[in-house]
């Protein structure tokens, strides 16, 4: 069993380890920046080292520093939480090389998921379903035409090496590829320095579900059902949920196991996400694997009653996942998370500063994860995210009326936050008939102004 | 009572009313003020936030007990959500030069256990000088003074783990 | 269906049922007294309205006050909380009176259930296990031996008119009865006017446990199971569990079919709770019914799923309790509530005043039912309780465990509060094992009393 | 003591003042100063001490009764976690007795909708005098004036719902 935890992260996720670690007698040692001296993780942890200075490539990011402070304090596992080097294989490596116990996937496993097109290959050939596409270079005009013709229009290019939507471009017939292949392979080579293009299918409206996964160290392998995160804005989101109400019970059992095999057949441990596309149809393809505990992962908690941060830590304790979640669990109630960030709520711009007032909303069926509190300071070196509220009902409605009553009363002041935003979208029709997709956040955000304009008339 | 003291008391009493002190002693052979504030009690010992204990240090320049060694690292941060910093971190050198690690690590005073110290109080050094190692992840980092002058106190044991930003050395600069 | 609520209560129940009505639709209607004008039932009502001063005589319990906001604000029913006006049959009644529906039992049952001989005698014809006792008034000594005898030693002597432990007496043997039959109807005769005395068995270790009970306006009755409720101090519960050890899902079936024929009997409607005291073999004894929701009504909320506050809204309307909670809901995990009070957490001195710091735990399995905030006041006229924390575990170890993380991240400060009494209770070995009674928190107290002198020597 | 003692020494009490301080001392070899502030002691910037702020609250709330109608009772007090009340809002009535409601009912300014009312601005009223019905329960409540002079202002209109506490009638006191 594992003793000694050090947590390698900060903000909420930072206390939410240590909370689940305190609970199961394991002493936790907290890792601190200068500039998060007076944080709730530090003073909850049973001890605290401070890394460096604000900036996260110095502290938290800092590999050296992460792991010296683990052997100086003795600790025999590190929690990487997400984010920072929570998917950096090199880090889990060095904590192998250190003799201290890396919770989550080998690195092996790690780096493998971390490259796309490999981790499409793998899990293609492990039978999970993926986007129809080139699986390699298209190579000519040709090629692109004659893959274009097989997968179906829509389609889309995307530079092997790329990311960020450059050498991307969606096509939309064979009239307009040819001069599109052109641009995409001369944007990506003044870019990444590599022309190459490979082809996908494109789903004009694709809602993003993604699947819980828990795998111990023995092969044994559980799906835990899927969450529904479409609402994104610039790929971030912001509002997700459990179960998807696209998800037939006989889907979700489908799914467990396919992702059993398929993670099986990797070697796969720990807890992980396997993230998907669902097209127009209800098809589901998948887009990539996160290898580490989400932001998001507290909607499945409520729905299964499992807790993952607990199954993580005894996973990596060896312990066997028969052990840890005896049977299948049934998916209970609807549950809903809203990302609450210091932002403002409408130009989206960082708000980082001293909060003066914090109420957090409690009662039934209520939850609330977050390292903030009155006095705190939002430091502007890191992600915006201060708390987040979990709501659950006995189906998604209840879920969403708990939301807007627990929303009136967080109560934030002296910096802005992404409450005003999610009250708005919780009033949406759209948002409230469950019939959205990733594209969501765009029509909401038009329908906003449009509204704000009618308004100043 | 001459101007200049005046300054001083006033530069006092404000610096404790900005740090939201309420009640204040101090004793020297040669003055001893007092004051208390007006205002609400809080029952609990809440500390006020933002304290810096290092201003009032160098305030109080010639005055001080000396203060127990920063513990080691084992002892959180002690951070209320009113963002409290600990009073035992009373920095008992304030005026001299702090060399402080720029890593985390274990700290050494010589370059291997039956060898020489590599500095010892009263020894004068230049910038650049190797005054300690400290190790981290089986590599030995030598730490160099940043200031030259005399080695007034060493602030840690061989041994011993240090974070970030820990104070090594005090230097009196010269 | 009701459309407004006025709330006629303050603190955390007050916001608790403003928070149930709110996720219904239904509007709300605060009431407050002078000393109560910056509470946050006040702030997340729909409306507010000042009532009196801050004395609760001449606000909270001042009936023609009350009902006078309700008839300004247009509310069609009132929601009486828990103490206060709650179990005021009178109320009711001019509730009833002044067309506005009361949200409890009819008050002739409040009237009956009020009444402890009544309520006994009651309780004994519908077949409810009744602690054995004279069944009416004692009216000489010989009558007392002999009744003594028949129910056995140890018996208790109670005043009929008494309360508060005047005109009380145990007796342990024929030989010591005479006398303190003697002392017990003069203390009686000076202190209530009557010197008029009745006997009951008397369990010299008693558990507390009670069950949470759900009927509504056709008939139909539920039992939610029931609730350990031990750890007492002078008789005000501290920590309530559920569901209790001692009960095995056997016992807890038959008490619910006893539960509901009489309940059905008594033409009982909305929520209740059915006290019962547990002696050494596990038998339990019905002592008294309370015709409200409960402080600790969360602990079964927890367990059960049912939204016990949404459930007295609804009966309240109209619906029928197969709507409401459609079959008899399984008893999942366990949970465990501290009640945190502004006491002095040795002393039990009432703390009131200004908070200053208030940082509330959160996080999986977490709630936190409370009204108070930073920079709120806890005003000295009312009962101390400041918020309660409950915590939900798959079993009463989690919970537990769950339960001291929370309290070690709950932080008040400006006032004293019992959260250190909690955290040492919930460090003790007895409190642990689980085999308790109503007289731990004596032992207890002891306990640390005797460490405090080995520690000062 | 010369002058300029003196003046060094007002100089510091007035600035011991400015800062809040209710208590000080100081004692030096060749002068002792000790000093307390008499009653409660202005915090610099604070609220004024022995602000009614339910007198305040209650103006603000019959200033709120002006506004749209019966919506007087809807709005919440103005309270938020941080108990701020704002300072804006002024008093009309300044220095005006306000006759406030003891009771939680509809104000009526008349015994019946074709009667005369009992009182209208520039009346002289004595102590005692009815100035106006509060009906809770069906029960016509006579609301007696608890002072003597000139009715300034009648601060709720008829049919309105009043609160406990809310003012009702702002009264120029003889």
């Amino acid at each position: 069993m594992i003793r000694k935890v050090l947590i390698a992260n900060r903000g909420e996720i930072a206390l939410r380890v240590i909370s689940a670690c305190k609970e199961m007698g394991i002493r936790t040692v907290a890792v601190y920046s200068e500039a998060d001296r007076n944080s709730l993780h530090v003073r909850f942890a049973d001890e605290a080292i401070c890394i460096g200075p604000p900036k996260s490539a110095d502290s938290y990011l800092n590999v050296p520093a992460v792991i010296s402070a683990a052997e100086i304090a003795g600790a025999d596992a590190v929690h990487p939480g997400y984010g920072l080097l929570s998917e950096n294989a090199n880090f889990a490596e060095v904590c192998r090389a250190s003799n201290i116990k890396f919770i989550g996937p080998p690195p092996e496993v790690t780096r493998m998921m971390g490259e796309k097109s490999t981790a499409r290959q793998t899990m293609k050939k492990a039978k999970v379903p993926i986007l129809p596409g080139s699986d390699g270079i298209v190579a000519t005009e040709g090629e692109a035409l004659e893959w274009a013709q097989s997968i179906k229009y829509p389609v889309i290019l995307k530079a092997v090496a790329g990311g960020g939507g450059r050498g991307m471009r969606i096509c939309r017939s064979k009239e307009e590829l040819p001069a599109l292949y052109q641009q995409a392979s001369t944007e990506a080579l003044n870019a990444f320095g590599n022309g190459e293009l490979y082809m996908e299918k494109f789903i004009e409206r694709p809602r993003h579900i993604e699947f819980q996964v828990l795998a111990d160290e023995h092969g044994n392998v559980m799906s835990l059902g899927e969450r529904e995160c479409s609402i994104q804005r610039r790929h971030q989101k912001l509002i997700e949920e459990a179960p998807s109400l696209q998800i037939t019970p006989k889907q979700r059992e489908e799914m467990g196991k396919v992702i059993k095999r398929s993670l099986k057949d990797i070697g796969y441990w720990n807890a992980g996400t396997i993230e998907f596309l669902m097209d127009e149809d209800g098809q589901i393809y998948f887009i990539e694997m996160n290898t580490r505990i989400q932001v998001e992962h507290c909607v499945t908690e409520m729905v299964t009653g499992v807790d993952l941060v607990k199954a993580q830590l005894r996973i990596a304790s060896g312990e066997k996942l028969s052990d840890i979640v005896p049977k299948q669990p049934e998916i209970i109630g609807h549950a809903i998370e809203c990302r609450i960030n210091a932002e403002h709520p409408e130009k989206f711009t960082p708000s980082p500063g001293k909060i003066t007032v914090y109420n957090v909303p409690g009662g039934n069926g209520v939850r609330v994860d977050t390292a903030q509190y009155a006095e705190g300071v939002v430091p502007q070196y890191y992600d915006s995210l201060i708390a987040k509220l979990i709501c659950h009902g006995k189906d998604r409605e209840e879920a969403m009326n708990k939301m807007q009553r627990a929303l009136s009363q967080f109560v934030v002041q002296g910096i802005h936050t992404t409450i005003p935003l999610h009250e708005k979208i919780f009033a949406d029709a759209e948002f409230r008939s469950g019939a959205f997709d990733t594209k969501f956040m765009e029509r909401f955000l038009e329908r906003e102004k449009d509204r704000l304009k009618a308004e100043a008339k | 009572m001459d101007g200049n003291d005046l300054k001083e008391l006033r530069e006092l009493v404000e610096f404790l009313k900005a740090s939201g002190v309420e009640e204040f002693e101090m004793e020297r052979p040669d003055l001893k003020v007092g004051l208390k504030f007006a205002g609400e009690t809080p029952v609990a010992a809440a500390t006020p936030a933002g304290f810096d204990m290092a201003q009032l240090a160098a305030l109080m320049a010639a005055q001080r007990g000396s203060a127990p060694a920063p513990a080691a690292v084992a002892a959180p941060a002690a951070s209320a959500p009113a963002a409290v910093v600990p009073a035992a971190e009373v920095d008992p050198h304030a005026g001299a030069h702090i060399v402080k690690s720029p890593i985390v690590g274990t700290f050494y005073d010589a370059p291997s256990p039956d060898a020489e110290v590599f500095v010892k109080v009263g020894d004068q050094v230049e910038a650049g000088k190797v005054l300690c190692i400290v190790e981290a992840m089986k590599l030995m980092n030598e730490i160099e003074s940043d200031a030259a002058g005399e080695i007034v106190k060493v602030l840690v044991k061989p041994g011993q783990p240090v974070e970030y930003g820990q104070p090594l050395f005090a230097i009196k600069a010269r």
